[in-house]
């Protein structure tokens, strides 16, 4: 095949790829930028992949559906905040049972709407935007979900959000120094809440993203993992959200040569091929080494006696 | 009329009452001193007064209306600020962000206007600082100014300064004495808590004294003398301990030769530093915080490298040793940052037992009825008030340092490395620091003393050496040693 | 007029044990009402949920079975967070230890158990120390930061179990992706016939055992305890906390690996990719639940374990979907951690 | 429980009827558990059985624990279910209760005395599609996204080649694998990257697939069960799996205590109803009648026995 058009279609893919990534990561950003890790990640996804699912099938909106998946995703946010901010619980545990407790609650609801389906249930999902007309060569990549665009668009606006507007500065603040913020006269739990909310909210829009955009469907294993492979891209971004995009395209880019070269009919052991992206994020941030800008706070619960 | 009026504040941790329905009044305009010894309840009443803590029990009144105070929040919308003992800055933000962080007004943040605003609040309060550099790049005193500047921001017309003097050199003393008292008569009411009674007299109005977390007394500066001062806190008047007379001093024991050492940022902090200490001396090394002294302290505890030089204990080469080899060869150590350099979370029979573990293990397992033994035996010769099961954490200051004193001395080290013994310790506490420092020298070791209290070096060395911009600018006997040679050296001179 | 305050403080004896106890009815009313929107009992959901896997033997030792290698995951977590090293990688370091122990079992041809059993072991616990190596290197040589290198080996491990099942070693027989059957001599005994409880159990006993001894008696345990509650008051005092971290990290990656080589040993007498499902995970909230302490864990390990298999027997036997379990077994978690937090609080009377 | 005792009077029950229970590994909307489970519901509605089941199992250490459980407590006649990747499992507890009859499907042949197995040979409907695709094709390239190498997926990839070269020799097939079993995402990412790469025909072993050839108005095929309502456009036929034959054969079995360890692999054969090419949904209208004809009489030939869709495991080459 021509080199253009491989390489054309790659990065097409790269693009499709890397949405549910951006998303996903850019809600752990604000959850780790205030100092919450949210391991809750891969099932707030689930639950937003569901609940838009749900709610589109339902209603025959997909926008009432995306609204939907943003609700639950907020919902999930404030459960983790008042479980880690509130109560203190050990961030780690109090995500991880976020995660099997929305991935249980959406599977029970699947079951109880959409009854034992021997074909997974289907809506008609969002069209991709045709920007280009078809016939010309990068049509493909330009011609891409809405919400695709609205991802990449995400990035410098919460890159702008956290760096330049008064939310920011507090969700920076609470996440580096609490006590500090707190005799500012910030409201600590107040502002990690916002920020976990948010958080949510982002995720299970890319959660959404693969159920109303990609598949127009629902199948229990739809989210596989790529919630834990924002946890690594935040890392490799550095907790900055510019990096975010590369990440992802990095990430979501090994996936999608991966795929492509299996076409070509070319041997490669493609299970060490995907473990390459962690391998780069362990090395880029050996460099970094004492410099990563994790913020301090991270894990920590907060508590005035 | 009153700013602040407390009334009948009970505050409980757990078993132990902090404040015991403590009243305190603060007059509009007024500088009022909180006195009190180590865990008397200072910090305590004015973490609630700015709604750090939550009393249990009790009222406050500010300007004559009763109001509650939940939060920080609330504590600055009354007019209150503080200036905590342990910095409360956000060390990757800027200065100007700092100082708008608690505002809520727009979304956006202009930072150019900010900084601007920032800077004019600091010509207008005459407090010096830059809006734009990094609080994590500051000195201590730069950041205190950054966190009264903060306060008056806010237009606190109440401000707390919870041991501000324990962290500044002298010049900066002066320069927040100079500033206090203008803002005085601007019309700022200030509550300043210190150890230092001179300090009280010289600046402030009232004291206010707090004792085993009940109100002692309150009283007219004007009216009352050190003697009573004291006399309140702890129930004796007579204090300062002193070296007494010379006394033959022994062998070389402690041989520092021309060491290098850089600081945290990597910049040049000791410059050819050399100096010998010998048994039954104490050799105190004054000089102005920020000149290497925390350096020069951490690189004889073994906690920092140095770049060239050579370090002997005895014949031990300790040039490149580590804690462990440090405390094999017999050095020991009272640090600077005791909270940093104990384990909090453990109790205080572990952390008494944490550097010398092996003397306290039978058969791989550790004698627990040995270290229990142990533990009781140090609290009573060294008077802490505590018992072996506290967690240090919990324990005053005074009384953290006194097991860090227990420790290292109980050893008998050969050689002791004291840096600011008595830093934020009350009058009691310090001069039961010294008195035991005194007894290592008698009894043949060589000290080390590190300190930025020119009283107190002058009041316990047998030579004194100055240190300044990282280079050792000359070493005096006692008797030739004056308070003003000291001062210039201290500023740069040779001897 | 009487008043109550409540304030931080440990909350006496009897309400520290009554508190996760509470949790099971707490929890009970809040998932009551998703049981009831499927039609089913929610007292006999929970009766299958929390006593049936007790009420017969078989079922009871079946938990036995669940439990032994979520005791040496939580063991590993909780020995690893001990000491001040936020190990989140015990996932990785069991598929570690279950790979090296599989390669173990399938090259000791014909040995005698007496030789087989202990070379698994060492098998598992080597394999699990490898894993946890760079992470643990890269910590104390250039201060990388565990937590993020621990999970991302988890990530990468994986892949590597699929490479060997989908590559080399491919069950040449069936084509399944899963090793060859290790050799009887390096099976794990069963401890009770026509059961599945196995040597494992006996050997997460021991490291309970050991462990607790090791955090609690001994000089190295004061040294791990120190650094974990303070790097700098630990440095200060003469411990070599890279020395004493590092060994800590190893220590408990290979605890990680034991729970691979037992499962491999024990029950499925090969690799497969999904021999672990989440019992890593599991360990976290294990150690959490049992307070780092190793007697906490034990607790812990049976309690999840309990609850892991009642999940299944509920739905089965009620009819209800197998996720209706996953609810009410991730919400009996959320509200126990809850309570937990309670115990740190205690009410006072004032007058 | 007694275990010696044999296989007498196995459906004496109260209620007179078997008692079957279904053990799968996965949840029942994975397809490959989702054709057994559909049977047995089937067999159970229509009042021939009392049919409970647990799913969602796994593969780490549950299957076991859960027969044993059942064969004490629920004491079943008949145990169904899907045995792959719990193999040993499943016979170590066969061996524990001989009076109970276990029929599951592995990739291994039957265990005496109590285990019987069945597989999905749905490689001849899926040769009967690759035919289908072959002669569709203009570009004369197919595609096929698989979940793994192994032999139930090689198989149906292979049959699928080899209709597609009898139809049309020119044709060139890709295989790719997406390494999951549940990853719709990343097949319909792998079916994309095969468009991209020229093919405009699909046979769509996982889900995921059928998506993108009908966002490209490609052709595709489904699998296991009939997909066409994913896309009634562009899903022409799948190859459907049906395991009422199976289930039939052993409820009678049983209930005359004539069971036996034995492979039933000719019940989901074609010849035996087990598999068949779904219903075109009219899409018929959009074949050539010429091969449509052919396709016909080589059903046909299929069905008398007069043609065998040969059965290759090994991985497709063109695939990795
Ligand atoms: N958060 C807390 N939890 C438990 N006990 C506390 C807490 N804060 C203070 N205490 C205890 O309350 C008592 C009063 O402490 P406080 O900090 O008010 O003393 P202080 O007068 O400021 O002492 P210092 O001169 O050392 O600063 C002490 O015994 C201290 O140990
Ligand atoms: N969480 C706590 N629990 C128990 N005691 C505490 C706690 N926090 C602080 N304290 C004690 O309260 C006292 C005052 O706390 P603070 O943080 O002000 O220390 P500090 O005043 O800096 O000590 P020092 O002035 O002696 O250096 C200290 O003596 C400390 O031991
Ligand atoms: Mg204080
Ligand atoms: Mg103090």
């Amino acid at each position: 095949m021509d080199s253009v058009l491989f390489i054309v279609g790659l990065i097409a893919a790269m693009l499709r790829v890397a949405t549910p990534l951006i998303y996903g990561t850019l809600g752990e950003l604000f959850s780790e930028r205030a100092g919450v890790l949210n391991l809750g990640i891969e099932g707030t996804m689930f639950l937003g992949a569901f609940t838009g699912f749900a709610v589109a099938a339902t209603t025959g909106s997909l926008w009432l559906g995306l609204l939907g998946a943003i609700l639950a995703g907020i919902l999930a946010g404030l459960l983790m905040s008042l479980l880690s901010v509130r109560l203190g619980v050990n961030q780690h545990v109090a995500g991880l049972g976020i995660t099997l407790l929305a991935t249980g609650i959406s599977l029970f609801a699947f079951r109880v709407i959409f009854g034992e389906s021997k074909v997974p249930p289907s809506i008609e999902s969002f069209p991709m935007l045709q920007i280009l007309p078809d016939t010309n060569p990068l049509a493909p990549i330009t011609n891409q979900y809405l919400l695709t665009f609205i991802g990449i668009a995400l990035i410098p606006l919460v890159w702008w959000i956290i760096s330049k507007t008064r939310f920011g500065l507090q969700i920076r603040a609470v996440g580096e120094n609490p006590e500090a913020a707190d005799a500012a006269g910030l409201n600590v739990y107040a502002i990690r809440t916002r920020a976990l909310a948010i958080g949510g909210a982002l995720m299970a829009v890319g959660g959404a993203f693969l159920t109303l955009a990609q598949l127009g469907s629902f199948t229990f294993g739809i989210v596989a993992g790529r919630g834990w492979v924002c946890i690594a891209l935040i890392i490799f971004a550095n907790w900055h959200a510019v990096n975010v995009l590369w990440g992802a395209l990095i990430f979501g880019g090994v996936q999608a040569l991966q795929l492509r070269l299996q076409t070509q009919g070319i041997k490669l052991p493609y299970e060490l091929f995907l473990s390459l992206p962690y391998v780069v994020t362990i090395i880029a941030l050996t460099i970094a080494g004492r410099n990563a800008s994790a913020p301090s706070a991270l894990l920590k619960a907060y508590r005035r006696e | 009329m009153h700013a602040v009026e407390m009334k009948g504040i009970v505050k409980r941790f757990a078993d132990l009452v902090a404040s015991d329905h403590v009243d305190f009044n603060l007059e509009k305009g007024e500088i009022h001193a909180l006195l009190g010894e180590n865990g008397a309840g200072k910090t305590t009443l004015m973490r609630i007064l700015y709604g750090l803590y939550t009393a249990d029990e009790g009222q406050i009144i500010i300007n004559e209306k009763p109001v509650v105070i939940h939060s920080p929040k609330d504590a600055i919308k009354n007019g209150i600020g503080m200036v905590t003992q342990h910095f409360t800055l956000v060390p990757t933000l800027t200065v100007a962000e700092n100082m708008v962080l608690g505002e809520t007004a727009g979304i956006t943040l202009n930072l150019p206007a900010l900084e601007k605003k920032v800077a004019e609040a600091s010509e207008k309060f005459g407090i010096p600082v830059k809006p734009q550099a990094l609080i994590k790049h500051l000195s201590v005193g730069e950041r205190q100014r950054v966190e009264i500047l903060k306060a008056l921001y806010h237009d606190a017309n109440v401000l707390i300064l919870d041991e501000p003097t324990a962290v500044l050199v002298p010049q900066e003393v002066d320069m927040l004495f100079e500033a206090l008292t203008r803002l005085q008569k601007s019309g700022l009411s200030v509550i300043f808590i210190s150890h230092h009674l001179n300090e009280v007299m010289q600046i402030c109005q009232k004291v206010t004294v707090l004792r085993d977390g009940k109100l002692a007394g309150t009283v007219n500066v004007a009216d009352t003398n050190l003697k009573e001062l004291a006399n309140m806190m702890v129930g004796r008047e007579n204090f300062g301990v002193k070296r007494q007379g010379q006394r033959e001093r022994g062998n070389l024991e402690l041989k520092i030769e021309n060491i290098c050492a850089s600081d945290k940022k990597g910049l040049p902090a000791l410059k050819d530093v050399s100096l010998d200490v010998h048994q039954g001396e104490i050799l105190g090394l004054a000089g102005v915080s920020g000149n290497g002294q925390t350096e020069l302290s951490a690189v004889l505890c073994g906690m920092h490298k140095i770049t060239s030089g050579k370090i002997f204990a005895g014949d031990v080469d300790l040039s490149h040793a580590t804690t462990s080899d440090v405390c094999a060869a017999g050095v020991g150590r009272i640090p600077e940052d005791r909270h940093a350099n104990m384990v909090g979370e453990l109790s205080v029979a572990e952390n008494l037992i944490l550097d010398q573990m092996n003397n306290f293990v039978k058969n791989g397992i550790m004698d627990y009825a040995k270290i229990q033994k142990n533990a009781e035996e140090l609290i009573k010769s060294f008077n802490i008030k505590a018992s072996a099961g506290d967690r240090v954490r919990t324990l005053s200051g005074g009384n953290m340092q006194k097991v860090m004193l227990a420790r290292t001395l109980s050893q008998n080290p050969r050689i002791v490395i004291a840096s600011q013994p008595t830093r934020g310790l009350d009058v009691g506490a310090t001069d039961y620091v010294r008195t035991v420092l005194l007894e290592q020298r008698d009894r043949g070791a060589a000290v080390l003393l590190l300190s930025e209290d020119l009283e107190e070096i002058m009041a316990l060395s047998d030579r004194i050496a100055v240190i300044y911009g990282g280079r050792i600018m000359g070493i005096l006997p006692a008797h030739e040693a004056t308070a003003e040679k000291l001062g210039l050296m201290m500023a740069g001179s040779a001897a | 007029m009487k008043k109550f305050t409540i304030e931080r403080a440990p909350a006496p004896v009897w309400m520290r044990t009554l508190l996760p106890i509470i949790a099971i009815p707490v929890t009970f009313l809040i998932t009551s009402i998703i049981i009831l929107l499927d039609g089913a009992n929610p007292f006999t959901a929970y009766y299958n949920f929390l006593i049936a896997p007790l009420a017969s033997k078989s079922s009871a030792i079946e938990v036995l079975v669940k439990s032994t290698p979520l005791l040496l995951t939580g063991a590993a977590v909780a020995f690893a967070f001990k000491g001040g090293y936020w190990n989140i990688g015990a996932e990785g370091q069991l598929y570690a230890g279950a790979i090296s122990a599989a390669f173990v079992g399938t090259i000791l041809v014909d040995v005698p158990p007496i030789i087989g059993i202990p070379a698994m072991i060492i098998g598992g616990f080597v394999g699990g120390l490898i894993w946890a190596l760079p992470s643990a290197i890269l910590k104390v040589k250039l201060g990388v930061d565990e937590v993020v290198t621990t999970l991302l080996m988890n990530s990468i491990v994986l892949n590597v179990t699929s490479f060997l099942l989908n590559g080399p070693w491919r069950n040449p027989v069936s084509m399944w992706p899963q090793s060859p059957e290790i050799q009887p001599g390096t099976m794990f005994p069963q401890l009770l016939p026509r059961t599945r409880l196995h040597f494992g159990i006996i050997l997460a006993v021991l490291v309970i055992l050991i462990t607790w001894f090791v955090i609690n008696r001994t000089s190295f345990g004061l040294k791990m305890r120190a650094i974990g509650l303070s790097k700098e008051g630990a440095r200060f005092a003469g411990i070599k906390v890279n020395k004493t971290m590092l060994t800590v990290a190893l220590i408990s990656g290979g605890i990680a690996g034991l729970a691979g080589a037992g499962e491999v040993a024990g029950i499925h007498f090969h690799l497969i990719d999904a021999i672990s499902d989440g019992l890593g995970y599991s360990g976290i909230i294990i150690a959490t639940l049992g307070g780092l302490n190793p007697f906490g864990v034990g607790l812990a390990a049976l309690f999840i374990g309990l609850i892991d298999t009642g999940a299944q027997t509920v739905s089965r036997v009620m009819g209800v979907p197998v996720y209706l379990g996953d609810v009410v077994q991730s919400t009996l978690l959320l509200v126990t951690l809850s309570l937990f937090v309670l115990q740190n609080y205690r009410i006072r009377r004032v007058k | 429980a007694t275990a010696a005792e044999p296989t007498a009077a196995p459906a004496a029950e109260e209620s007179g009827k078997l008692k079957v229970f279904g053990a799968f590994a996965t949840p029942i909307e994975e397809p490959w558990d989702g054709v057994i489970h559909a049977a047995l519901q089937k067999a159970a509605d229509e009042g021939t059985i009392e049919y409970t089941y647990q799913e969602a199992i796994g593969y780490s250490g549950d299957m076991e624990r859960v027969l044993r459980e059942v064969c004490e407590q629920q004491k079943p006649d008949l145990i169904l279910g899907d045995a792959f990747g719990n193999e040993e499992a499943v016979r170590r507890v066969a061996k524990d209760f001989p009076e109970v009859a276990f029929a599951f499907g592995s990739g291994s042949g039957p265990s005496e005395p109590n285990v019987a197995v069945f597989d999905n040979w749905i490689h001849e409907p899926a040769y009967l599609m690759g035919m289908l695709a072959g002669g569709l094709t203009e570009s004369n390239k197919l595609g096929i996204v698989g979940a793994m190498p192994v032999p139930e997926v090689n198989r149906l990839a292979n049959a699928f080649i080899a209709g597609a070269k009898a139809q049309n020799p020119d044709v060139t097939v890709m295989v790719s694998f997406i390494n999951s079993w549940f990853d719709p995402a990343a097949a319909k990412e792998a079916a994309l990257a095969m468009i991209d790469n020229g093919a405009d025909v699909l046979y769509a072993e996982r889900f995921g697939v059928i998506d993108a050839a009908a966002e490209n108005g490609l052709f595709a095929f489904g699998n296991m069960s009939d997909q066409n309502e994913l896309a009634p456009e562009y899903v022409v036929s799948s190859a459907v799996w049906n395991m009422d034959p199976t289930v039939n054969y052993l409820i009678k079995q049983v209930s005359a205590g004539t069971f036996t360890a034995q492979d039933l692999k000719d019940f989901s054969m074609m010849g035996k109803g087990g598999a068949s090419l779904a219903p075109f949904h009219g899409t018929e209208s959009k074949i050539p009648a010429e091969l449509l004809e052919a396709v016909k009489a080589k059903e046909a030939e299929i069905m008398s026995g007069m043609f065998r869709v040969d059965v290759s495991e090994a991985q497709p080459a063109g695939s990795n």
